[in-house]
């Protein structure tokens, strides 16, 4: 059983209640303890830093100083949405960065009897403890309905990899640990060059149009690429392709049905738990058709218009000419395999 | 000159191949660093005589800066390296002298590193700034006892007594 | 206290170097007076001390005050040091007996409180009077200067310097990685800015380089050990087993014909073409002899195959050869090591080795030459299509905080050379990526002109990614195609620009081993790894290390031009050495006073030049002044006491360091001196 | 617009523009290092929908046009999505200098359209109010008082959202509310004395 310090970020016990519980039912699995932080607060999502930086900081340096509190053993601070991730690594390397800025933090801190020393806990995003930690051997282990033959789009999304302060993903752009979970899971992991495009955050809310837009460019690269659905890390993405691709469809004249799980969602039904359990149904987008190409039935719900998955082959990948071979093709540069590094 | 705020001296032994013209870099780029540093050169950081030290802090040093090529750069090879070994050593025999360790401190700098040493330099001036005067009652004695006995006996214990010793095995 | 030195001290202006940050009068008016005791006679200021009047003074003073030490504060000594020694020189007093403080580069430019720096100023000159007082006359070193001379690295700045030295009349081992010399040149198609075709230019070089008399020629071979000093350094090489004895064999490629494997030729063709297992970089290599590249090789893999040796009309294959490890004396050392292309698939956003129709630089070299894989058609990874569009990307790797800071120098001209190749070769359109264009060289804005007239499109932005991810419904059109995003930032404007075929302009870096050749021949690199200079601007060619240059990209990113200039300078620097036969050293040797060694060997192991010799019978220790190089680490340990160095005796640096705390004032005051 | 009114200000005197930004974005943002290379502007996903790019918006700093920065949508457009930070050449952190643009912004006033700067208004009401945030009140309150036209699209999707439990309609207080809202207060009045 290995613990760590969690902290679930507010979308957890609303709109985000069915990453909440797959959470929840995959760490049981897993045998991973996520023992929740204590009176907790927002994170300020985008928000806060936008009204005063200093007043932000203080805001989720609560956090973080509760966190160090209750540290023992762990001192891994666990976040499942990306926005809240982001937030608090951010302030912890901002405050780890500047003395100063730690100062003022922990003066204001000490206004509500608590202090936090600059890098006292390590924050990661639950993916990473799940593909580091855990291990991708662990999870095959685990899989007892493997998803073969589901089509899935791995989105990472923005905040997850980026500015990526401990160097955690092999790739700001193109990060290929999604992918590799997804496919120890037993499904097919479709290109996506949009992995790591931004879902709009809170675009749908302040300007419509920008958000929809983003939203189209995600949902139609998982489309054209002959996706099933698309597999996320975040409530906000979850919640801007899900919520917002009806709005969005409306306002672009489209039609696209691309339903967006949670990939907790996805291990959990990977593992063989029942899809109700995992919070399956409850997207606004019909995930069940697609699941049913697998033979996973999810009862009952509305019809769905899934349209037939062969509608459109995914994107071929760039030609290889294998070594030695002669022909009119150029060979490709050679890329490098894991671990190996490129000078 | 009470009345005006502790301006440390500071001695810095540096090295004719790296540190030295990193120094001359520093100054050829105009970039600035506190005027309380008074650089001696030396062909090679393996030079450093434990007793200069000794001598720099009797003779009214604040601190002392040693600063080298980086190790694997030596111009002679590796004698930087015999002079991390010597250093270590020197750090305990300081700091039995009863001298913070913050007086005594070790900066490795390329000859293109010129913006670092300043950076460095400046670093180690406001250490020592904050460490106050160097209030040593060693001093005196240290003072006549460099008088009285030739300068290399007082370096008798040397890191090298043995061939090859790691820091570590160092003991005076 | 009296004294017998009689101390000439000289500040400096420096113009306004020194003057404006320094109170020159003052520290004058206060070395004539605080140090009179300590035996300064003079102390003047002057505004230009290197200047011939600056130096007669001194010369003037030494005869008539009859100074027997003098002390310059100015500059740093390694700019003037030289000069003030030879003031000495000529009125008679031992260049050794001045000394130089720098109150310029450690002093004037470095502080701007006024106050605080003259006082800095006097406790240099302080530490510069005491030093000075142990100084003692010495003679220089001389050393004879070995005629032959080893080149490193066989591209055009090597070759170059080969040359010259070899046409002068003295012997040059010229040791290239390779199997033939020619580095990156060969590979080229054009070069900027007059368009000659690379290979006709370089070629006859190559091939006077490999039939000159006086180059030994050293391919496929690799330095592996350097000993001795300037004049008279013992280099190894370890020349690897070519598989074919060089006696035997013409060169008329049969052999390369017959080889059935057909490995990826990753360094001439870089990646975009195919050769043998036995093979010749490209048909104008020098040497004509091909080399057996073991790892491909059938016969080495399973004992089988031999079909060279079988079809070898003269019997030259030697599937027993071994390598060989040669030493060669010589007197001087030129490195030109060259760079190595920036790998472009750490620009992920770039899409190199994901995106099949981007190119790298080298790459488009291969493909618009002639003698390339694709006999000089300008098409796509498949081979066959000619791109409509083209888009060049520039500073790939270069000016970015991530990667390399540095701008590559050469990348602008090649980016603006593409164009016009891409325009020669095929009717596309082609357009221009550029942060800045840099063209500071002969002909060179004026060809960036020429392009402009062809029509090549400049977009000034720096490119942010190329993607084949469509975004916008109109972009279907452009399915299967690249789009360059990029923010046209003279229109204020993101714009998605689809292309057919993306070159990037990939800058340059330092060889991958670079640290490790550094540290073999004893000399040291810029935190990037290029070779630093002895000055950047007036000793462009020279390294720390008497008798080691550089010459070519070894010190950084340069054009042919460049590289060529310094091949020609490196080889001047040297052929003056050769001339004169022998050199003077700085006299800065160890000594040991065998009446003071106790024989306890302490100092045996520290010397890296094995300049310390044990005598077993006297036990006493004994230093080889020709092979100490001065470091004075064994000065340090003797724990008798018994090694002097030098020019940097205790005496003298303990001296100095009172001087330096202006103990030397307190003494004759009895109190702590305040410099102000 | 008339030559004599030039938009750009004489610059030099004083505390510029610039350095106003830096401190407010931390000092950290290393903003005065831009060479105006626009892979920023390049990489930005929203880019087509803001008035300036952000290379020119820093440009504009640098010209110490105060008033055309502070009124500019460009912040506001900003997502976050660091694609512009990882890529710049200069290592500029330029959400954080974003953020700041925004706070200034609002603090001035000077922003024309309140939509983005009330909907981040509501939210942080929402964390002083219960120390989390409370998506109803928040979309319920944003929505009514700027998109009384979208409502009806977004009906079904309010409804959906209801009807699979995925809206809370009682917000969640945490327990120290009080000592939060001292940290917040605290730290106000520390920026107040910084800036």
């Amino acid at each position: 059983m290995t613990s760590f310090l969690y902290y679930p970020g507010c979308s957890m016990d609303s709109s985000a209640r069915a990453y909440h519980v797959s959470i929840q039912s995959v760490c049981a699995t897993l045998g991973v303890d996520l023992h929740e932080v204590d009176d907790w607060n927002c994170c300020g999502a985008s928000e806060y830093f936008s009204i005063s930086l200093t007043r932000a900081q203080a805001l989720v340096g609560r956090n973080l100083a509760i966190a160090e509190r209750e540290k023992n053993g762990s001192d891994t601070l666990v976040a499942a949405c990306s926005m809240c991730y982001l937030n608090l690594a951010k302030t912890d390397h901002q405050l780890a960065e500047s003395p100063a800025t730690a100062a003022r933090i922990n003066e204001a801190l000490a206004a509500g009897g608590l202090r936090y020393d600059p890098g006292a806990v390590h924050v990661r995003h639950l993916l990473e403890v799940i593909v580091r930690d855990v291990g991708l051997d662990a999870v095959r282990e685990r899989v007892v309905r493997p998803l073969t033959g589901l089509r899935v789009a791995p989105y990472m999304g923005c905040l997850l990899t980026r500015p990526g302060y401990d160097g955690q993903w092999s790739s700001f752009e193109h990060p290929v640990e999604f992918d590799r979970l997804i496919a120890a899971l037993g499904a097919e992991v479709v290109d996506f060059p949009a992995k790591t495009d931004c879902c709009g955050g809170h675009m749908t809310q302040i300007n419509p149009t920008t958000g929809f837009e983003l939203i189209r460019r995600l949902v139609s690269t998982a489309d054209r690429n002959g996706a099933h659905l698309m597999a996320t890390v975040c409530p906000m993405c979850q919640m801007n392709v899900d919520a917002f691709q009806g709005e969005m469809n409306r306002s672009f004249h489209t039609s696209y049905h691309m339903p967006i799980l949670f990939f907790t969602q996805l291990m959990g039904l990977a593992f063989g738990a029942d899809p109700r359990t995992l919070g399956i149904g409850s997207e606004l987008v019909d995930a069940r058709a697609a699941l049913g190409h697998i033979g996973i039935e999810v009862p009952p719900g509305p019809a769905s218009d899934e349209r037939p998955a062969d509608a459109e082959a995914p994107a071929a990948p760039p030609p290889r000419v294998p070594r030695g071979r002669k022909g009119p093709e150029l060979p490709m540069p050679t890329m490098p395999r894991d671990g190996e590094a490129i000078r | 000159m009470n009345d005006t705020p502790f301006e440390p001296v500071i001695v810095g032994f540096t090295c004719n191949w790296c540190s030295y013209r990193a120094a001359d870099l520093a100054g050829t780029a105009r970039v600035k660093y506190p005027p309380n540093i008074r650089l001696i050169r030396l062909m090679c950081s393996g030079r450093l005589d434990p007793t200069f030290v000794l001598k720099a802090f009797a003779e009214g040093a604040d601190a002392v800066l040693v600063s080298g090529c980086w190790p694997g750069e030596c111009h002679y090879l590796e004698q930087n390296i015999k002079a991390l070994r010597r250093f270590e050593l020197l750090k305990r025999v300081v700091a039995g002298l009863g001298i913070e360790p913050g007086r005594l401190q070790l900066v490795w700098a390329s000859a293109a590193e010129g913006q670092r040493l300043a950076r460095e330099i400046t670093r180690v001036v406001e250490e020592v700034r904050a460490l106050g005067p160097l209030d040593w009652g060693g001093r005196h004695a240290a003072t006549t006892a460099l008088a009285a006995a030739p300068p290399d006996s007082a370096a008798a214990p040397d890191a090298n007594t043995e061939p090859e010793p790691e820091p570590a095995e160092v003991t005076a | 206290m009296t004294t017998d030195e009689r101390i000439g001290v000289y500040v400096c202006h420096c113009g306004s170097n020194i003057a404006a940050t320094v109170d020159v009068e003052d520290v004058r008016d206060w070395a004539a007076t605080e140090l009179a005791e300590r035996g300064v006679v003079v102390a003047r200021d002057y505004k230009f001390m290197c200047s011939s009047l600056g130096q007669e003074l001194i010369e003037k003073d030494i005869a008539e005050l009859g100074l027997n030490r003098v002390v310059v504060a100015a500059c740093s000594p390694h700019l003037h040091e030289k000069t003030f020694r030879g003031a000495c020189a000529r009125a008679g007093l031992n260049p050794y007996l001045g000394e130089l403080a720098s109150i310029r580069e450690q002093v004037s430019w470095v502080h701007t409180d006024k106050p605080a720096a003259t006082a800095k100023a006097k406790a240099v000159v302080s530490g510069a009077v005491e030093r000075v007082r142990h100084h003692e006359p010495l003679e220089e070193l001389h050393v004879p200067i070995d005629p032959h001379t080893l080149v490193v690295g066989g591209g055009i700045a090597g070759i170059q310097a080969a040359l010259e030295l070899a046409d002068a009349g003295f012997h040059v081992y010229l040791v290239e990685r390779e199997p033939s010399i020619g580095g990156h040149m060969a590979q080229f198609d054009k070069t900027f800015p007059t368009l000659d075709c690379a290979a006709c230019i370089l070629t006859p070089k190559m091939v006077e380089a490999g039939s000159h008399p006086n180059i030994t020629l050293l391919t496929w071979s690799e330095v592996t050990g350097v000993s001795g000093f300037v004049g008279n350094f013992t280099v190894t090489v370890r020349q690897k087993a070519r598989y074919v004895d060089t006696e035997l064999c013409t060169g008329c490629g049969i052999c390369q014909e017959k080889c059935p494997v057909k490995p990826l030729d990753e360094v001439f063709e870089a990646g975009l073409g195919y050769r043998r297992a036995i093979y010749t970089p490209f048909p104008q290599a020098v040497p004509k002899y091909p080399v057996i590249d073991r790892d491909n090789c059938t016969y080495f893999a399973n004992g089988k195959c031999k079909a060279c040796e079988k079809l070898c009309p003269t019997g030259a294959i030697d599937f027993n050869q071994e390598d060989e490890i040669l030493t060669v004396s010589v007197g001087n050392i030129i490195l030109a090591t060259g760079y190595e292309l920036f790998d472009a698939r750490k620009v992920e956003q770039y899409g190199y080795g994901r995106l099949a129709n981007v190119f790298t630089s080298l790459e488009f070299e291969r493909l618009s030459n002639a003698a390339g894989p694709t006999n000089g058609r300008v098409v796509l990874r498949d081979g066959v299509t000619e791109p409509k569009t083209v888009g060049i990307i520039h500073c790939v790797g270069s000016r970015d905080r991530n990667f390399n800071n540095y701008c590559s120098a050469i990348c602008c001209m090649q980016s603006l050379k593409f164009a016009h190749l891409v325009k020669e070769h095929t009717d596309a359109t082609v357009y221009e990526f550029y942060i800045d264009i840099r063209t500071p060289g002969k002909a060179y804005d004026e060809f960036y002109q020429r392009v402009l007239e062809e029509g090549t499109v400049f977009v000034r932005g720096r490119v942010a990614e190329v993607t084949d991810a469509l975004r916008l419904p109109e972009e279907a059109a452009e399915d299967g195609r690249l789009i360059v995003q990029v923010e046209d930032t003279l229109a204020g404007r993101q714009r998605r620009i689809p292309v057919d075929m993306v070159v990037l302009s990939c800058g340059l870096q330092p060889a991958s081993d670079a640290k490790e050749v550094a540290r073999l021949f004893g000399i040291s690199c810029s935190s990037d790894g290029w070779i630093i200079e002895r000055h950047p601007k007036l000793d462009p060619v020279a390294t720390m290390t008497e008798g080691v240059f550089a010459a070519g990209c070894a010190t950084g990113p340069k054009d042919i031009p460049g590289s060529v200039a310094q091949g020609s300078a490196a080889s001047a620097r040297v052929l003056g050495r050769i001339q004169n036969g022998e050199m003077a050293l700085e006299p800065i040797r160890a000594s040991i006073d065998e009446t003071r060694c106790s024989g306890c060997r302490i100092c045996n192991d520290l010397c890296p030049f094995n300049a310390i010799v044990f005598h077993e019978d006297r036990m006493v220790t004994e230093v080889n002044a020709a092979l100490c190089q001065g470091c004075g680490t064994c000065v340090a340990a003797c724990p008798a006491g018994a090694i002097s160095g030098t020019g940097f005796s205790d005496a003298q640096v303990m001296a100095q360091i009172e001087g330096l705390l202006l103990a030397n004032v307190d003494r004759q005051r009895g109190g702590k001196a305040v410099p102000a | 617009m008339a030559l004599a009114a030039s938009p750009v200000p004489v610059t030099g005197v004083g505390r510029s523009f610039l350095d106003e930004v830096r401190t407010a974005a931390g000092q950290t943002s290393r903003l005065e290092m831009c060479i105006q290379c626009g892979t920023c502007g390049g990489s930005c996903p929203s880019a087509a929908d803001m008035d300036h790019t952000p290379r020119m918006l820093f440009a504009m700093i640098r010209a110490g046009m105060r008033e055309a920065v502070l009124r500019s949508n460009t912040p506001w457009m900003c997502v976050s999505c660091y694609f512009c930070a990882v890529r710049c050449p200069q290592d500029v952190h330029i959400p954080d200098v974003m953020y700041a643009l925004k706070a200034m912004a609002t603090r001035a006033g000077r922003y024309p359209d309140s939509t983005a700067p009330d909907f981040s208004k509501t939210f942080v009401d929402n964390i002083h109010a219960f120390g989390r945030s409370f998506e109803v009140g928040l979309i319920a309150r944003h929505y009514l008082r700027h998109y009384m036209t979208r409502l009806p699209g977004v009906a079904p999707m309010g409804i959906g959202m209801l009807s699979k439990g995925r809206l809370g309609f009682r917000p969640k207080h945490i327990r120290d509310l009080d000592g939060l809202r001292a940290i917040l207060d605290r730290a106000g009045e520390l920026e107040e004395s910084a800036s």
